[in-house]
């Protein structure tokens, strides 16, 4: 076994962990759209289906495209972008788009990446934004599958507030590069559950540094202050696990993506989930009630850490990684 | 020592489970507030049959019967998913019991035992959640009655409800958990005014908006400035009852039914995950029994409680959690079982105290440990 | 599946967890004789073979021989007696005597008792106190088979402090009455853990009392308290658990006994070793000496924690509970 | 954004690595105070290469080299199990370069570049662990020496070291940290008497008793009374080697290779918690690469450093705890590795820093929180 950085092909390049400016930009262009445009309120509100205007808005500012070779962007454009969305809370089938703009080729590729076509992408029958999506992926162990309904989804409410859709599907055709495709996909779901734990942590220190109980703020009790500390510190691990991801892959290095995502996605998903309980704790009752502060956030966690291909799969790939290295 | 319980208490028991089994599909411990014309006539049921005073003493129309027995009862309502216990029968009529008049007793008792009558407890405030010696909610003594002014928050059910259980302030602003009065005010007077706030399980908590209302001094219970005292009595009378294990047994069960029916029996990580669940739900039970133990002898129980409400909200939700984890997105289908216990399970470690204040009463009081810090 | 108390025959007498006056006796007997004879040096000093005087006056209290016709006790004895040697860290091979004491017929059964006969318990080749025992119990899966060495056993050291042995075994005969054993088994190593860890955390706690830091003692940091009081929570469930099995057992109630025993053993791992881990923190660097006041306890506890059958096969036991009552 | 290394800090690791071929089965990082002869004759080794003083300004015979070339020398010795980095180049040294005087820098720098003197930092106290701002051993002034008398206790190492560097209480005894001075005290100085205290992984700490030792002023270490803002600032210089993300990666890669050879590599438990501990592994080397990345830009790293604390040291103990819960009685065996790991890394969470002062940093200073409560 070895996760050693070292067996990887050096690039030249310093290291450094922080975005370049190009990668900055676009996060910064991002978390501008979304508070000008897509506010917490327009956030709470986004439940059921995707809204299709703002999706479309956008996809104008060429996000969803920047995997395409027209948006010339490499996986670190994306998740430089979708951190930003994470923090934001930005609803839709986001991490499912920029692997469809991975693995599909045009015209449908342009098409998802302009906005104008939804992707679902799920196992086993139950499928994200079924009756919107204009393509459906499906995947299956690590591959990924074209497919379509074999009869109209039947609608279903989820925890996360999205509508999904139940529907036996007719397979098409695998699709190649289906390997960079879960890079993708991995990575961008772990940047974005990262950000938006993050975004929980943050608000609820901002809450726990001002209410006020026992006569001092609440964030002065180690058992409210030191259950943030420990949400702030997974998270930051899984939010740079993403970025290795991305760096790996931008580099060609795929074995080492491969890990680094799979690892970035079981990361992410428990980080998140448990900064999703613990700021519910430190909220305490405004943090149950649906107008809150943290459920909005919460249920898309939860509901994002349930997505398939689930944490399971990811451990997997690891496990595949760790003794098949060991043999070498 | 015995863990088992009695014949009596055990023939008690079966027929509690005959009278619940109408109850099968009412799921009023999750959804009192969506179905609470049928949890109310459950309670007049069980009032007929002497349930809601069942350890009352026998000059107040009660069965001055045991622990034990209380504690089967709402054990199995739990268990059932029936309901949870009222506060009328529970805090609010034990303190009547204790510290009220003749005239006090005679008006409220009756309608409470036989489950006419129900209570909300309005003693949270926004500024005053774990806190509650800082409340400000504030009666003024005019005459003979009292005028309140305050916002009260987080009341469950407190829309279905007849009259609040008003914890306020009667003595000066500085004056903490010295200054306070219990007041029983009728939820439809004049002042009195509530708003909704929806909350991720489907139901509702309350905000009260409490604006000159005026409330005669006959519903003030126990002496003026004397609440303190009552409240924390009142809290020790109903230990055994709060929290009951068969929530957390009923929890278990459901949820390893349901992730058979989804075929994952055996997955051997599914399958160690609910042994090691089961064992979490069985600790449940012995801080249940502790409780119950401590308090048929008369001991204080603070602490055994203070563990049981820790360990009991802290395994609903690591089940919860648990199985929506293994079950992947099936278990994030509106309606599933585990999709509405990992929301309703969020709350549990904050209602009824938190699990921070209850491990700084384990810290304290059972390992002589200092500071709030 | 069922966990529930009222499906096991009821016995008419009076709901009470509180030991009678005959087995708060035992308890205060044994414990008086550890605080006399067995004191912490000699517990510190007592690595290696097991302390043969120490253990021949325990027998000679009739402590070892309670479960047998002879001593007229019951599991609940049993129990409390090994509360009072788990507090005071007695050690030498305790449980695996209570399981042969159980599992035996005389004459052997009397020498076990009396002390003059030592027994290890074990499988898979690594036998405790090898050299020392003159019976050798192997447990496979549920059953308990009476063994000899094959050869002479080569002395292993273990964390714990204590020799064992490895060696190959010749089977002689499967014991009767082999789930009643690893009823007692379970409950009496379950009851030893969390008395064990129990007093770890009386003495942190009383460490925390006093020891200052930062002008004021660090019991009054909830990240030291809370620890400690999670660490007590589990610790009191878990003893609990062995008394509801012992109860069970001694009312001839075998699948609840089973049961109980079973969740005992499992709790009482998890939760001793909670406590360890958590004490040695509380300790500080005091608490990592071999003189101080952790080390002994903790070793040991991760010893018993590990002796086979391990939690797992408590595991499988609770798993064909529930799914076995299921299919009711 | 780039995660790997150039080419030119890749073949130094390479030329390190080639290196530590030789002293494979040294385990000096586990067993430094049994096998000092060896890890001295390597740290000389390493000082001829220059090694020692990697990042020490070139006046002073260091090299100017990067806060990577750094990490990468630290971190393979780590992960080689060799040595912890010797405190002498690292902290001492850089206090010596910034605050020392020449003469001081003509007679302290050569040895410790070279390897051959070696020192034991004398800060805690049996008073004074996490909170050193109390610690009471008294240097007094008399003329041209001061007369040093207190206590000195937990010093890693101390019985092979050549000096202490000793922080200790000029000031009045109220002063906290501002009345602290750094002295340098020949450990063979007439009235230091160490007392040796084994430890649970075979290795000691050592209690040091100061009797009137006479330590003359030149052996003082920047101003009288100003040592605190010396000793955050050489700490801040070491953020990047110290726990050093190699040391986890070892002991997963250990304990992967024990599991197998114990047969459980099928087993569906074991293969789920290796590659859960994989990923907390390799949270940890963002950790480590997240210091490092700050330290580079100038950062101070004080979050991230915390941050990477906890987790190495955390993470430690889970690789460890979990491999000895899954492997059953074999893994008690003294002398297999994961019983050795399990004593070795209870220490972790406590030394250099305990995880609750290092939570409160992040609480602190990351997310804006309050105090120390």
């Amino acid at each position: 076994m070895s996760f050693d950085v070292s067996s990887d092909p050096p690039v030249d390049l310093p290291f450094d962990l922080a975005f370049d400016p190009g990668q900055q930009a676009i996060a910064d262009a991002v978390a501008r759209f979304c508070a000008d445009r897509f506010d917490d309120d327009a956030v709470k509100q986004s439940t059921g289906a995707v809204p299709r205007d703002a999706w479309q808005e956008l996809a104008g500012l060429g996000v969803l495209g920047v995997l395409t070779p027209e948006g010339e962007g490499g996986l670190l454009e994306a998740v430089a972008a979708m951190e930003a969305l994470g923090r934001a809370v930005f609803p839709g089938p986001l991490a499912a788009t920029f692997l469809a703009t991975r693995v599909l080729a045009d015209p449908e590729r342009s098409r998802v990446a302009g906005g104008s076509v939804l992707v679902s992408v799920g196992s086993a029958g139950l499928w994200p934004f079924a009756e919107q999506a204009g393509v459906v992926l499906e995947i299956d162990d690590e591959s990924v599958r074209r497919v379509h309904f074999a009869s109209a989804p039947t609608p279903v409410d989820t925890l996360g507030g999205e509508t999904w859709g139940r529907a036996p599907v007719v397979r098409d055709a695998d699709l190649p590069d289906a390997a960079a495709g879960l890079v993708v996909y991995r990575t961008l779901l772990a940047a974005q559950l990262a950000a938006m734990g993050r975004r929980l942590v943050d608000d609820a220190s901002a809450h726990a540094a001002v209410r006020k109980q026992f006569g001092r703020p609440i964030g002065d009790f180690q058992a409210v202050a030191h259950p943030l500390a420990d949400c702030a510190m997974r998270l930051d691990a899984a939010a740079t696990l993403a970025r290795a991801a991305a760096c790996y892959r931008d580099a060609g290095a795929d074995a080492p993506s491969r890990r680094y995502a799979a690892a970035a996605h079981v990361s992410a998903c428990q980080a998140g989930l448990d900064a999703a309980h613990v700021c519910h704790q430190v909220f305490g009752a405004v943090g149950i009630t649906l107008e809150g502060p943290v459920f909005h956030v919460s249920r898309r966690i939860r509901q994002l850490a349930s997505t398939a291909p689930g944490p399971d799969a990811s451990r997997r790939v690891l496990t595949s990684c760790m003794n098949g290295e060991a043999a070498q | 020592m015995n863990f088992a319980f009695g014949r009596e208490e055990e023939a008690f028991r079966h027929e509690v489970r005959a009278f619940l089994a109408d109850y099968r599909d009412l799921d009023g411990f999750f959804r009192q507030g969506r179905v609470w014309p049928r949890v109310k006539a459950m309670f007049q049921a069980m009032g007929e049959r002497g349930w809601l005073s069942l350890a009352w003493p026998r000059e107040h129309g009660g069965s001055d019967a045991s622990a034990v027995m209380e504690f089967l009862l709402w054990d199995e309502v739990a268990y059932a998913r029936a309901a949870r216990n009222p506060l009328a029968a529970g805090i609010v009529a034990r303190t009547l019991i204790r510290h009220g008049s003749a005239e006090q007793h005679a008006r409220w008792l009756p309608p409470i035992r036989s489950g006419h009558l129900h209570f909300s407890l309005a003693y949270s405030e926004p500024e005053a959640g774990s806190d509650l010696a800082s409340l400000r909610t504030r009666a003024s003594r005019q005459g003979e009655r009292y005028v309140v002014n305050g916002r009260k928050i987080w009341q469950s059910y407190a829309q279905d409800m007849d009259c609040l259980w008003l914890l306020c302030r009667t003595g000066s602003s500085e004056s903490r958990g010295r200054g306070l009065s219990l007041l029983i005010v009728d939820i439809d007077a004049p002042g009195v005014q509530l708003t909704p706030h929806p909350t991720l399980d489907g139901e509702q908590l309350n905000e009260v908006l409490l604006e000159d209302v005026e409330v005669p001094v006959e519903n003030r219970v126990g002496p003026e400035d004397g609440a303190w005292a009552l409240m924390s009595e009142a809290l020790a009378d109903e230990r055994h009852i709060q929290f009951p294990p068969g929530r957390v047994r009923r929890d278990l069960e459901e949820m390893n039914a349901w992730v058979r029916e989804q075929g994952l029996a055996d997955d051997p990580h599914v399958v160690r995950r609910m042994a090691d669940l089961a064992v979490r739900v069985l600790e449940v039970e012995m801080h249940g029994l502790r409780v119950l133990d401590a308090m048929q002898k008369g001991l204080p129980a603070v602490v055994e409680a203070a563990a049981n409400k820790v360990a009991h909200s802290v395994v609903c939700q690591e089940i919860a959690r648990a199985v929506v984890d293994l079950a992947g997105p099936e278990a994030l289908v509106e309606g599933v079982r585990p999709s509405l216990l990992w929301r309703q399970s969020l709350w549990e470690t904050i209602g009824g105290g938190t699990s921070e204040v209850m491990r700084g009463v384990v810290a304290r009081k059972g390992l002589g440990l200092g500071g709030r810090a």
